[in-house]
């Protein structure tokens, strides 16, 4: 396997770590890797940098998140990949709304005149504020512990979302399905990065799929058009074993 | 002029491989709309299985080593699945694994029910204890598997056999009952990470698919058609038309394709059928029945 | 520091495969004089054997399958060439073949008197009726074989055994009076022309080595150095440093290499030799013997 | 196996067949094929033209060379290759020497002004000689059917070898022993295509080895200064079982 080597960790919050490093590895924006802890698991991970150093951004779930979150300097993150498609990055006007973790992969898309939307369950969730122009961020937590009380759907009507050229949005399905009903018939363009579980990334063993289409390799990124053809979306997911549930 | 008939009727030769992108529904439908002739199901079993923890899949360029560990929702739920992928409106071949005869018969006969053309018996996964292997390499339980499940279904059955093994032809006569044969299933193997100096997949050992195994493939489905002059199903390493025609001219009268799906995408299904047409026009071929086993001498 | 015993010391682990370029003692010696640490020979029997008619070989960027049949030019003749191979001052493995325990150790004596360092027993060529794979699949046989063998001579006696079976344990059991186990020999395959519509072989059928078997050859190293905690020579698949180390880390003390040498040539050992005291040197690893079966869990 | 599709066949002589295709494929000439006679044997033949058409010229001694030669219009020829290293081939002033088929490959470096000799038993074994110009070919033959009486070392008295910057000699090894034995002591180049017998082509099988070096990998050309280094040359062989045999 390959890896990457840590140069830096820095804490972003309570349970959530960036690993940084260096590798000229191409990496377009929204791709992932699998992240290989040996002994664990295999996790996919998404880059919250792309340029110099590159970085992935980890929330300590289980065992093997809370393993990278603990890497020090010189530790090795093995991996394969990098995966996925990535994302469409325009050069115009772009809303990105992440979620919790779901923020990371949006961060290498930002700049000066990005407006950010950063949900949380609560207010130690919201991460990587410093990446955005203070001025264009707005955050909103179930809790109202942080910015304004409700969910990512409840920033959007602060904003005129059809001012922007493209939106990109990431984080658990329930809350992408939440953006994509509010877009629904308005006239904007809108990138998501779907979470499925995956255990192979190369796209054979359909634990990721998404009405036949598989998130790790046709995915993660999606276009509001291709998701409004999916009636798995939001719906209907498979487990581990590879049984059918609701979300 | 790709027709086939394996005792199903297929439009071409084309058959998704068990275990690649056939767990849901969905997916073997769009893998069936995109060009497949068939499709086999993920091998299942009676109940819910969660598989290994991952990885559970290491490849490099030449082949693939996966210990996804017969992960499956169990017979019960997977009605479900098939009935969505039957909407492509192609035949469907249900993969099942046991340990006794009866639970074999008993998920053949759900299988059925559910609309399944044909059922292919999984009695060789190389890394997961109690089945497979173990199933494979004892030729009497093979027999009273495949005496009991074409008892009690009344579609093809196939007979996925392991290469795993020092007598493929007793493998065979054991399970001559069967309507075909499928060649071959992955063969044991491993990988370690010489970084981390541990074996890459949680399960340690592994099977080994891809174009590795191809020539392989190839000697069993010769050997086996020479010897039992049955229906051979050929799987193993499958990338181009031209491993296709191998194996035709091994004896395969369909073939099945696994790990090349993920560097070619599901695109592969129509271009080899293309490819295939063309080779069959440029050569005067009218029937693939007039390339099966052409080379056994 | 590459130092390393397999009951015979080596200055390096890096020994030529039987079957590769080792016919002649003139092109032994020369493998020796370019860096191996030591060689095998070609499988001797007791009387000269031309072996198949051409093609013998077929090879892709991957793999090779190659169908000999045993060709030598009998044990008599062959102490000629092992003075010759000798000249080089390394130790020469002597691999015979036989089909009964007398004939093996008569063999086995021939060589110790040429003096050979050590014996490596085939018992498993895939493509010659009568021996290989018939012998190795036999337990008892095999264990009849070594014994005698073992009471014959007084080098070290290695069993090589083949992968062609479906109990790679049992047959290490069976051969357990041996001083080491070679792992792997060749995996039966096959190639099909299909301009010609013909297998490429003479003899049909042939063992598969190179880069393809590397899998598999690392799990039966990892898998009998596990069970049975002996010294393992690892060969199959050998081509970088890479592949070197993780044979050593499933548990081969040294490795042999074989195919390789026809895209890297006889410089190849010196390459490899550099690359892994590079390696040892940057880990900090002062003998290869800190790293021998590593992996296991 | 690649093959080329015979264009022509054309008879050189009694037993002796240059077969014609066309393929861009890059040869160096003295490269030879491994060609392939499906159900029969599979053997070591060379380009007799290395342009286009290119060409193998080959005589029947056996059953696989008889098929070959027998070769129509639209056949194909099976083989792998092309093997070995091939001639050096220099631009000054050549002779070049050619015993029975042993001309075959030589002749891809004729030229306006390059010398031949051409050998064999008897007058049917002198072939392609229209490849010469006809001042500068000496022909020799055994029994003094053709040409003068003689081994081809007899024609080279005829001739002030040293006035030339390259011998090229190709020939059973026998003849090319007496070819390096001559020229042992003058003050000459020479570039010797061996012959032995050959089961892979690719250096592993070592059936066509000379003093460890393998005529199909390291060969089929060797420098006079690279055979003086070798004993086997013109004194021992190894036969297809490995038995070690006197010439
Ligand atoms: C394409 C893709 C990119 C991703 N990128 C990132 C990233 O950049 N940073 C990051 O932190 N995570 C990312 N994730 C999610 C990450 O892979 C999971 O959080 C991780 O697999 C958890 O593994 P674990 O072994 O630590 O926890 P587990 O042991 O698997 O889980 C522990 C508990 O947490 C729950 N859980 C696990 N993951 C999540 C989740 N994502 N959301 C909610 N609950 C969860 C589990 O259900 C379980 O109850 C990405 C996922 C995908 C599919
Ligand atoms: C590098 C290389 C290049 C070659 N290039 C050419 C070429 O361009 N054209 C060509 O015609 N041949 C060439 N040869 C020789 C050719 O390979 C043999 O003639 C051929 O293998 C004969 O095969 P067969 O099956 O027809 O005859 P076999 O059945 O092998 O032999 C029949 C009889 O002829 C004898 N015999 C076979 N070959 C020769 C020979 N070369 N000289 C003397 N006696 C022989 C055998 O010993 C046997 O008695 C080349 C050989 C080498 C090693
Ligand atoms: C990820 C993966 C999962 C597999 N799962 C199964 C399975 O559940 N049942 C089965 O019979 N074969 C299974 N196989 C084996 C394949 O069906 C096939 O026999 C093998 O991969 C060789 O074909 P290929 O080289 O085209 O992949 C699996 C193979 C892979 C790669
Ligand atoms: C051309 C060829 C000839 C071989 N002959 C023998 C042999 O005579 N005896 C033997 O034990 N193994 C023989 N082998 C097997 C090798 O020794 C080795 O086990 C196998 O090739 C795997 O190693 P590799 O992948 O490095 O080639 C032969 C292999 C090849 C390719
Ligand atoms: S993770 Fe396996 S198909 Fe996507
Ligand atoms: S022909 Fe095999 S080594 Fe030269």
């Amino acid at each position: 396997m390959k890896y990457f080597t840590v140069s830096e960790n820095i804490r972003e919050a309570e349970n959530v770590n960036t690993l940084e490093f260096y590798d000229d590895i191409r990496i377009i924006p929204g791709q992932f890797i699998m992240a290989w802890v040996p002994g664990i698991n295999q996790i996919p991970l998404s880059f919250s940098s792309t340029g110099s150093p590159k970085s992935i951004t980890v929330k300590v779930y289980g065992d093997a998140s809370a393993k990278i979150a603990g890497m020090k300097t010189g530790d090795r993150i093995f991996y394969e990949g990098p995966y996925g498609n990535g994302f469409n990055n325009i050069t115009g006007k772009k809303l990105v709304i992440g979620a919790g973790s779901g923020i990371a992969p949006l961060v290498p898309l930002v700049n000066e005149s990005t407006t950010g939307i950063i949900s949380g369950k609560t207010a130690s969730d919201i991460i990587l504020t410093s990446k955005f122009n203070p001025d264009r961020l707005i955050i909103a937590t179930d809790d109202g512990t942080a910015g304004i009380k409700g969910f990512a759907t409840e920033a959007m009507r602060e904003i005129d979302i059809e001012s922007f050229d493209m939106i990109y949005a990431c984080g658990p399905e329930i809350m992408l399905k939440a953006v994509f009903d509010y877009i629904k018939g308005r006239d904007v363009k809108c990138q998501f990065s779907l979470e499925r579980s995956m255990k192979c990334g190369i796209g054979i063993c359909d634990s990721c799929s998404i009405n036949g289409y598989q998130v790790c390799h046709d995915g993660p990124v999606f276009t509001s058009e291709q998701l409004t053809k999916m009636d798995e979306f939001g719906k209907t997911k498979l487990t581990y074993s590879g049984k059918r549930v609701f979300f | 002029m790709l027709e086939t008939d394996i005792g199903i009727k297929l439009e071409n030769p084309f058959i998704l491989a068990s275990g690649i992108l056939d767990e849901n529904g969905y997916t073997v439908k769009r893998v069936l709309e995109s060009g497949a002739g068939a499709a086999v199901t993920k091998s299942i079993g009676s109940s819910e299985r969660r598989g290994f923890e991952p990885p559970v899949i290491y490849s490099d360029d030449n082949y693939t080593i996966n210990a996804i560990g017969l992960s499956n929702p169990g017979i019960e739920d997977y009605g479900n699945e098939i009935k969505i992928a039957l909407q492509a409106g192609k035949p469907i071949i249900g993969s099942i694994f046991a340990q006794t005869p009866e639970e074999f018969a008993s998920l053949a006969k759900k299988m059925q029910g559910y609309g399944a053309s044909a059922i292919e018996l999984n009695l060789s996964c190389p890394h997961v204890n109690g089945y497979g292997m173990e199933v494979g390499s004892d030729p009497e339980l093979v027999s009273a598997v495949v005496s009991e499940v074409k008892s009690n279904v009344n579609i093809p059955v196939y007979a996925k056999l392991s290469p795993n093994t020092s007598d493929m032809i007793e493998q065979a006569r054991a399970a001559s009952k069967c309507d075909g044969y499928v060649l071959i299933n992955t063969i044991k193997a491993m990988k370690i990470d010489i970084n981390a100096r541990m074996p890459v997949l949680s399960n340690v050992y592994g099977g080994l698919s891809g174009r590795s195994i191809k020539p392989v493939g190839i000697r069993y489905v010769y050997e086996v058609k020479k010897e039992t002059g049955k229906n051979i199903i050929g799987v193993g390493g499958i990338n181009t038309v031209e491993d296709v025609l191998e194996y035709i001219m091994a004896g395969a009268s369909a073939v099945q394709i696994g790990s090349a799906i993920s560097s070619h995408g599901v695109s592969l299904f129509t271009d080899l059928s293309k490819e295939l047409k063309k080779y069959m026009e440029m050569n005067s071929i009218n029937s693939i029945k007039d390339l099966v086993g052409v080379a056994i001498r």
